[in-house]
């Protein structure tokens, strides 16, 4: 076991999906940590390579046709990469627990809930099948389902998107994971519920000193949440901080366009900024900076345009990939 | 539930008459008819008698009676379960059809066993290994074998498998002629060895199309977000196919059942014909050809009775194994 | 708790267990359970007692059914049958030839049989001793054999024959076809218990062969009440034969035992399988593997084994004539514009290429047919030579009739009319579809236009009956001498008779009529001569082809003699070393 | 029609896109070709495969005996193919020249017009072309040095012409397929048959899936008791066992191809009504199909032009396989005795030929048409198959 506190630790993940098309780098050279107890916000818009982050750490990448090509994913001081099959599904729901973004279509249609969660218990924990039940139960109480007695025999689609996010909940932390990842747990639903599922997770999390791996491509939702926040452009992290600073003072481009393309109270500006142009296909990225196409400042540099800049640690402790970043530039650097 | 059933039932009612109707209209519109053909082209009659003789068998089999007389008539009798008596045999349609339905059944539940034992788990594992190796040979496999004429495939057989030089089965009948004599095992076996080909001919397509439906089913809900989760829960492998996918799969599988039950009834008259098996399929076909009108109606009605059942059961099956259709929406 | 995943697991394990046990039970009871079943009711219904012998064991029985032959006893032979017969009722059975080859002679005896090596209706007494027949041929009296009795050990007699006509006469009885053979004979007379007397209507020399060959049915156990209830009593046939009915497994094969209780001379083989197989590649694979004993292949098929050493080592290949082979014919409505032309159809039969079926198809051993009789027969006239395949002839006849293409789109015409026409044949015939295209193609070169009409065989007798057709291919059975009267003679015609082609001669009329009054055998052969010859020139059928019959027989049966009339498997056994079956 | 000169890049249609995904299977490519290739066999059939020369001289005198010889139906092929060009063309146009948002519209126009051009033209040339018959034997004619100078077809013979001295041979120079029971040439037989059993297929199928729309729109669209009654009457058709239906019917009718491709369309239908049916039912709750009716268009266009080609997906899925099915009906009907009319041949006439014929084994009428079906149905299931994974949106989703 590591002594720094620190969770999880991804070192230069590369996945690669191998299509008839040619070869997506879905996500290149990604590496952060996870803090015990903390939360760890991972940003950017779809297609970022953010969810296949975190599909990586459960291992659940489609093979064919992705891979994991490179990189380590230590876990609790061992690597999960080298793990038999058999040891990463004991680790699979009981250690590590996964939220996804669609609660209607995340629970089987023709199981009941109750029964999806006891299946997860007994699994890892080896409870008898009625001691599941009760705990099963116990769970949706947890997650704030009202009357969960007789909730827990309901099918899914008996349930609102809201309670079956809860029930999603329920069964992720029913083996009291020491990492939770939610991979946009919101998304799919109402504003108000939003924040409800958010409070809640807070609530668990202080409860039950796990950690969080928060996926979403809303920064908003981060600010109040997060210990850190890595951003992410075209599966690379672009910038890589604890989150009141990079609130504070942006680094990357595409950081200070999110933040900007935010609401925020008090705002009377005519319109809303948003960044110019889309998100680069994984079989179609631009040479040079990806960001590159879509930024105000270089969308005309040579440099931005030919050689892609790396994430670098900065003197603040912040870690940036931009040319044009306060600090970011080294003497050895190439100049055009 | 109980009231979805009865409410259904009570719908078959205007639907076999629906049935009846258009089977009964479609057989007597169809020109000639059983007393000529019973009388033959000869028989070498003189041309007065032969037309006594015709109009007494006419009136014999109620023949002679406008067209819709005769169809109450022969509602009334089936009304009490009664399917008349054939015209070409002169015995009870119910007789023929218990004589030849166990031929028939024997066959059929045997391909039709063979067909879910084998294609289930072949379109299960050519699911999980997709686009692999053997799911390629295997789908090309069972494409080649869904496109092939069973009476071809049946005569190949028995050109080249019955008979020397190769002599490994037995080109016609259920059982050899000494069968009698054998004590009962030796008695089985000989009659699932005559039972090979004709089994194999009715089979394989049916094989093959099942299988794609299953691996087809299978491979929609692989990719389903449920599966994933149930993945990300830490289950094995095997549990997240059998246990999540297939579960969601069976449903297709469940219709095609309900769609075999009457096909297991009817029969098949080309290979009933090639292999000298005297089932229903040529039961219904000989009706057919030689206007055995009792006959045809008898079994066109049975077979619409067993498929209106095998829709309902299949409605019931359905909102068994998927709790998200109650039986209240569905009509 | 578990609910609907449990009612699942349950509904599948119910599911599973119902298709196991419905397998099995549909097995055992395809075969073992339902067939004994039957056989026990339909024994109890019969009251068909076990075969037992009669107390008295007669001396050898002064009349030897057949010649005693030497050989060893035991073995089976197991043939194939084309169709399954839908009765083995020897009355309601109409006129099925499976069901004939099944029980007659074997099971039902008659009180005649014909002589198969004459080549003649020659009548040898079988249950009968003797006929006689007064002067004015309107009595027939006929005496029955001492000592013979039915395979329960109950004598024949007079009252069995009188019960038997009478059934056979009864209107509600299913019996139309063989009712018109006697529908000659007035009464039946019992004069005591071993003799009755046939009172015949009108003088007709068939009717004597009629009541020689009658079937002889024990009266008590056919006895009804009911009608219908003989009408439906289809299986368990009893009689006096050498063999008695074993079982009959529905759709598979119909097997007999040897009456171990006959009154005259047991035949050797202990049992005969009547299998029915429909495919015809499939008897003859069945045979190669010795699955059946004999088999009647087609002439191709036949021709094709005669190059085969192998075979010829392990199979006998008899080859005979018989006269129920019959004949084909392609028969024109004299009815219709084209064919009231006596030139038009004798064209029709000069542009039929029958020599070349004879030599391609047939090898030389088929016969063109001259006339409707048999053609080894005495009645046919031999000396009528076939219309030669002569399409010239064909063009110069229709020329002369008038049909001459006007237009110049290929085909005769006469009054604005096309010489184009359906030729109807039932369909699914590979024999007939081969003639049809051969006759399409070469009638297309004498400019007419034969349009194929295959129709369903229901459908084409409806025709027929209808007179709706322009021409018609079809075939006649055969018999050794046969009546034209049906066919030919101009009152069948109108109504449902049998001459749908509207032949009408009145020469040929008056000789039908003469010759069935008839009974000095050659006067009788030297009228139907005359009306062949007419026939020939009037061409209201284009006669086709015969063919000779063909047997392949496992070698292991000896004593497999050919006559005159076909082949007796009665006189067929297998040497001890040899036998395969017990 | 909106047209426009500039060369412009549209966004990718519907149609376009189902192409794409379908051409990404080389492998069904070949097989597409195959079908294409069959076709033309098909429709040159008796330019391939004649006893009749293109040209020969008599006697000095110039003659075309195979073009005179041509039927209406030949004709009505060459019709029918020369407006599928055309119209296959006009959709190639369509893609350059036509707005993407009514090509749509603008494609069903094509084709009405083209259906009915094919049909007023089949029926003017059953009128106006009579029917000829030409026995000459043109060949003994060049033999016996009447006539000079004749180019025969490449398979010189006639599917109907029989010559008993050559029956049944094993494959030779001569017949490079062998001959038949009646000597005819197998090859010639398989080509002119492949139009019976690729129309067969065809027409069968446009015929049920026509009347399955029709009454599957209509049973979808409105619903309440229509739908109601209107599914009783699909559900008796479906239990009416559909070999029996078509047996029996067959009876009433003499076997002319065109009746039996009539019989197979007339009872195949119920499963295209109740797709159609489906995808309407989800349809008619739809914002645009609510649009369309509130903006008052007559049912029908509502029906046919709005929400048939958003429902005509799995019909049109359902007609590879039906042709295929049609082929396997057409056989076994034939193997039963109840096929088209000798001489005309088919697949599935001569495949049963072989298969019952007089007993014997006769390796090449059953091999060759055995095998011109396998493949043929063959080609057609993967056609289906491959066209059903480009339509289905959900498989076109994952990676």
């Amino acid at each position: 076991m590591s002594d720094n506190g620190i969770l999880l630790d991804i070192k230069g993940l590369c996945v690669s999906f191998f299509t008839e098309d040619g070869i997506a780098r879905a996500v290149q050279d990604v590496s952060f940590s996870v803090k015990k107890g903390k939360t760890f916000a991972l940003v950017g818009e779809s297609g970022c390579g953010k969810s296949v982050t975190a599909l990586s750490v459960m291992r659940l990448i489609a093979d064919p046709p992705g891979k994991i090509v490179a990189g380590e994913i230590n876990f609790d001081g061992r690597n999960l990469l080298e793990l038999s099959d058999q040891r990463i599904r004991a680790v699979r729901g009981n250690r590590i627990a996964m939220i996804f973004q669609e609660p209607m279509t995340s629970l089987n249609p023709v199981y009941t809930v109750g029964e999806q969660i006891v299946e997860v218990i007994r699994l890892h924990q080896k409870k008898e099948e009625a001691e599941a039940w009760d705990i099963a139960t116990e769970m949706l109480r947890k997650v704030g389902i009202s009357d969960p007695a007789q909730r827990v025999a309901e099918y899914p689609h008996q349930m609102s998107g809201g309670m079956r996010q809860r029930v999603m909940i329920a069964m992720a932390i029913s083996c009291k994971p020491e990492l939770l990842i939610a991979d946009e747990p919101t998304t799919a639903l109402d504003v108000t519920i939003q924040a409800q599922i958010l409070d809640l997770l807070d609530e668990l999390q202080e409860q039950s000193r796990m950690s969080i791996l928060l996926i979403t491509h809303n920064l908003g939702i981060v600010a109040e949440r997060a210990e850190d926040v890595a951003v992410m452009y075209a599966s690379r992290i672009v910038e890589l901080s604890d989150c009141r600073s990079l609130f504070d003072q942006p680094l990357h481009p595409y950081t200070q366009g999110l933040l900007q393309s935010l609401p925020r109270l008090g705002f009377t500006g005519k319109r809303l900024y948003t960044i110019p142009g889309i998100v680069p296909e994984p079989l179609r990225f631009p040479a040079g900076c990806k960001f590159h196409p879509r930024c105000p400042i270089g969308c005309n540099d040579k440099r931005c345009q030919t050689v892609e800049p790396q994430l670098r640690l900065l003197d603040n402790g912040r870690a940036v990939a931009c040319w044009f970043a306060p600090g970011y530039e080294r003497p050895d650097d190439p100049k055009i | 539930m109980t009231t979805y059933i009865i409410r259904r039932l009570l719908l078959m009612i205007p639907t076999l008459l629906g049935i009846t109707i258009v089977v009964f209209a479609i057989s007597r519109m169809a020109p000639g008819d059983p007393v000529s053909l019973a009388m033959g082209p000869g028989g070498m009659m003189d041309a007065q008698r032969a037309a006594d003789v015709r109009a007494a068998r006419m009136k014999l089999y109620g023949l002679d009676k406008p067209v819709y007389v005769q169809y109450a008539i022969w509602m009334g009798r089936v009304a009490r379960l009664d399917f008349a008596d054939s015209i070409k045999h002169h015995r009870p349609v119910i007789d023929l059809i218990k004589e030849r339905l166990p031929i028939t059944l024997t066959l059929n539940l045997i391909s039709f066993v063979i067909i879910y034992a084998v294609s289930i788990p072949m379109g299960i594992l050519s699911a999980v290994g997709r686009k692999k190796f053997l799911d390629r040979a295997g789908s090309a496999m069972l494409l080649m074998l869904w496109s092939l004429p069973s009476m071809w495939v049946g005569q190949m057989l028995i050109g080249y498998l019955c008979g020397p030089p190769l002599n490994w089965f037995s080109p016609a009948g259920l059982s050899s002629n000494d069968a009698e004599q054998f004590p009962f095992f030796q008695w089985l076996a000989d009659r699932l060895w005559h039972l090979v080909l004709p089994v194999f001919c009715l089979t394989y397509a049916g094989l093959a199309y099942l299988t794609k439906q299953v691996r087809a089913g299978m491979l929609d809900n692989l990719r389903a977000d449920y599966v994933r989760t149930a993945r990300a829960k830490g289950l094995s492998n095997w549990t997240v196919i059998f246990h999540h996918a297939f579960r969601n799969s069976v449903i297709p599988v469940i219709t095609i059942m309900a769609t075999l039950l009457p096909a297991m009834f009817g029969g098949s008259v080309i290979i009933e014909r090639i292999f000298s098996v005297s089932g229903m399929g040529l039961l219904a076909f000989e009706a057919v050809t030689t206007r055995d009108y009792n006959v045809v109606m008898g079994v066109a009605t049975i077979a619409g009775v067993l498929n209106l059942f095998g829709l309902l059961m299949a409605d019931i099956a359905y909102a068994m194994v998927d709790p998200r259709i109650s039986f209240e929406s569905a009509v | 708790m578990n609910g609907r995943s449990g009612i699942f697991k349950f509904f599948l394990f119910l599911f599973l267990g119902v298709i196991i046990f419905l397998q099995f039970l549909s097995m055992v009871q395809a075969d073992r359970l339902y067939d004994r079943l039957n056989t026990l009711i339909g024994r109890l219904e019969s009251h068909a007692s076990v075969p037992t012998r009669p107390t008295e064991k007669p001396a050898a029985s002064t009349a030897s059914a057949f010649k005693e032959y030497p050989g060893d006893e035991g073995d089976w032979l197991v043939s194939v049958e084309i169709g399954e017969p839908r009765t083995l009722n020897p009355i309601s059975v109409e006129n099925s030839i499976e069901a004939r080859d099944i029980y007659a002679r074997n099971i039902v005896e008659t009180l005649f049989y014909y002589d198969l090596d004459y080549d003649g209706v020659k009548l040898e007494p079988l249950l009968a001793e003797s006929m006689e027949i007064s002067k004015d041929g309107l009595e027939i009296t006929v005496k029955l054999k001492k000592d013979i009795w039915f395979s329960d050990g109950v004598p024949v007699t007079a009252d069995d024959v009188i019960f038997t006509y009478q059934t056979m006469m009864n209107p509600e009885i299913d019996a139309a076809d063989i009712r018109n053979y006697y529908d000659n004979v007035k009464e039946v007379v019992k004069i005591d218990d071993r003799t009755v007397k046939f009172v015949l209507k009108e003088l007709y020399w068939q009717t004597i062969e009629s009541v020689g060959v009658f079937d002889i049915l024990p009266r008590h156990i056919y006895q009804f009440t009911d009608p219908k209830q003989f009408n439906s009593r289809r299986s368990n046939p009893v009689g006096s034969g050498p063999y008695v009915f074993e079982r009959w497994d529905v759709g598979q094969q119909v097997v007999l035992r040897r009456n171990e209780n006959y009154w005259g001379k047991k035949p050797k083989l202990n049992r005969l399988v009547f299998k029915f197989i429909t495919n015809s590649m499939a008897s003859l694979q069945a045979l190669r593997s010795h699955d059946i004993d004999t088999m009647e292949p087609s002439s191709e098929q036949f021709f094709e084994l005669s190059k085969d050493e192998q075979f010829k080592k392990d199979f006998n290949m008899l080859m005979y004539w018989r006269p129920n082979f019959g004949y084909s014919y392609i028969g024109w409505n004299q009815t219709k514009v084209f064919f009231k032309d006596r030139r038009v159809r004798l064209a029709m039969t000069c542009s039929v290429n029958r020599p070349a079926i004879v030599e391609y198809i047939q090898k030389g051993y088929g016969k063109i047919v001259t006339g409707s009789f048999y053609v080894y027969g005495k009645q046919n006239d031999p000396n009528i030579k076939p219309w030669p395949f002569d399409l010239e002839k064909a063009k110069q006849l229709l020329d002369e009739a008038g049909w001459i293409d006007n237009d110049g789109d290929g085909i005769r015409d006469k009054d604005g009319m096309a010489f184009r026409f359906k030729l109807s044949y039932p369909s699914g015939n590979e024999t007939y579809e081969r003639i049809i295209k051969m006759i399409k193609d070469d009638t297309a070169r004498v400019g007419v236009d034969v349009i194929p009409d295959p129709v369903e065989w229901s459908i084409f007798l409806d025709r027929l009956n209808r007179r709706e057709f322009d021409a018609a291919v079809s075939g006649w059975g055969g018999s050794i001498e046969s009546d034209p009267y049906q066919i030919f003679h101009s009152s069948q015609i109108h109504g449902r008779g049998n001459n749908y082609v509207g032949f009408s001669n009145p020469e040929a009329d008056k000789i039908i009529e003469q010759a069935r009054r008839t009974l000095d055998p050659d006067k009788r052969y030297a009228l139907y001569h005359r009306f062949d010859r007419i026939l020939h020139e009037e061409q209201p059928y284009t006669f086709l082809v015969t063919r000779p019959s063909y047997t392949l027989l496992d070698k292991r049966f000896e004593n497999a003699k050919v006559h005159k009339l076909g082949i007796d498997f009665l006189e067929w056994y297998v040497p001890k070393d040899k036998q395969r079956y017990k | 029609m909106v047209e426009n000169k500039q060369q412009k890049t549209w966004g990718t249609s519907y149609g376009e896109m189902v192409w794409k995904e379908f051409a990404k299977s080389k492998f069904t490519l070949c097989w597409l070709g195959f079908i294409i290739l069959l076709f033309l066999l098909a429709i040159f059939a008796p330019f391939l495969a004649n006893d009749k020369p293109f040209v020969i001289r008599i006697a000095g005198q110039l003659h075309w005996p195979i073009f005179k010889a041509l039927t209406a139906s030949d004709y009505s092929i060459l019709l029918a193919a020369i407006v599928a060009l055309i119209q296959f063309l006009l959709v190639l146009r369509n893609r350059r020249c036509v707005d993407p948002s009514i090509r749509a519209g603008v494609l069903w126009r094509q084709i009405t017009i083209s259906v009915f051009i094919v049909l007023v033209g089949i029926i003017l040339l059953f009128i106006f072309i009579p029917r000829r018959l030409d026995a000459t034997d043109y060949k003994s004619m060049v033999a016996s040095g009447k006539a000079t100078g004749a180019v025969f077809a490449p398979v010189p013979y006639g599917f109907g012409r029989t010559d008993l001295k050559v029956r049944e041979q094993p494959p030779n120079r001569q017949h490079w397929l062998g001959t038949d029971d009646v000597g005819s040439d197998v090859l010639c037989r398989l080509i002119h048959g492949s139009r019976i059993s690729l129309s067969v297929g065809f027409v069968a199928v446009g015929i049920s899936s026509i009347i399955g729309i029709i009454i599957g729109a209509i049973l979808g669209y409105s619903g309440g008791k229509t739908d109601f009654l209107g599914m009783r009457l699909v559900e008796i058709m479906m239990a009416v066992p559909v070999f029996f239906l078509i047996i029996t019917i067959v009876a009433f009718f003499p076997r002319s191809l065109f009746n039996i491709m009539l019989i197979i369309g007339l009872t195949t239908w119920t499963d295209d009504a109740r797709f159609v049916r489906a995808e309407f039912f989800k349809l008619r709750r739809q914002d645009f199909v609510q649009a369309a009716v509130s903006l008052g268009l007559p049912l029908r266009s509502i029906l046919f032009r709005h929400m048939l080609p958003n429902a005509i997906a799995p019909v049109l899925v359902n007609a590879t396989f039906g042709i295929a099915g049609a082929i396997f009906i057409e056989a076994a009907l034939s193997f039963l005795g109840f096929g088209v009319a000798p001489p005309t041949p088919s697949w599935g006439q001569i495949l049963s030929l072989g298969v019952s014929t007089t007993g014997r084994f006769l390796w090449w009428l059953t091999l060759f048409p055995g095998l011109a079906i396998f493949f043929t149905v063959l080609a057609y299931n993967l056609v289906g198959e491959t066209l059903r994974d480009a339509i289905d949106p959900r498989l076109r989703e994952s990676v």
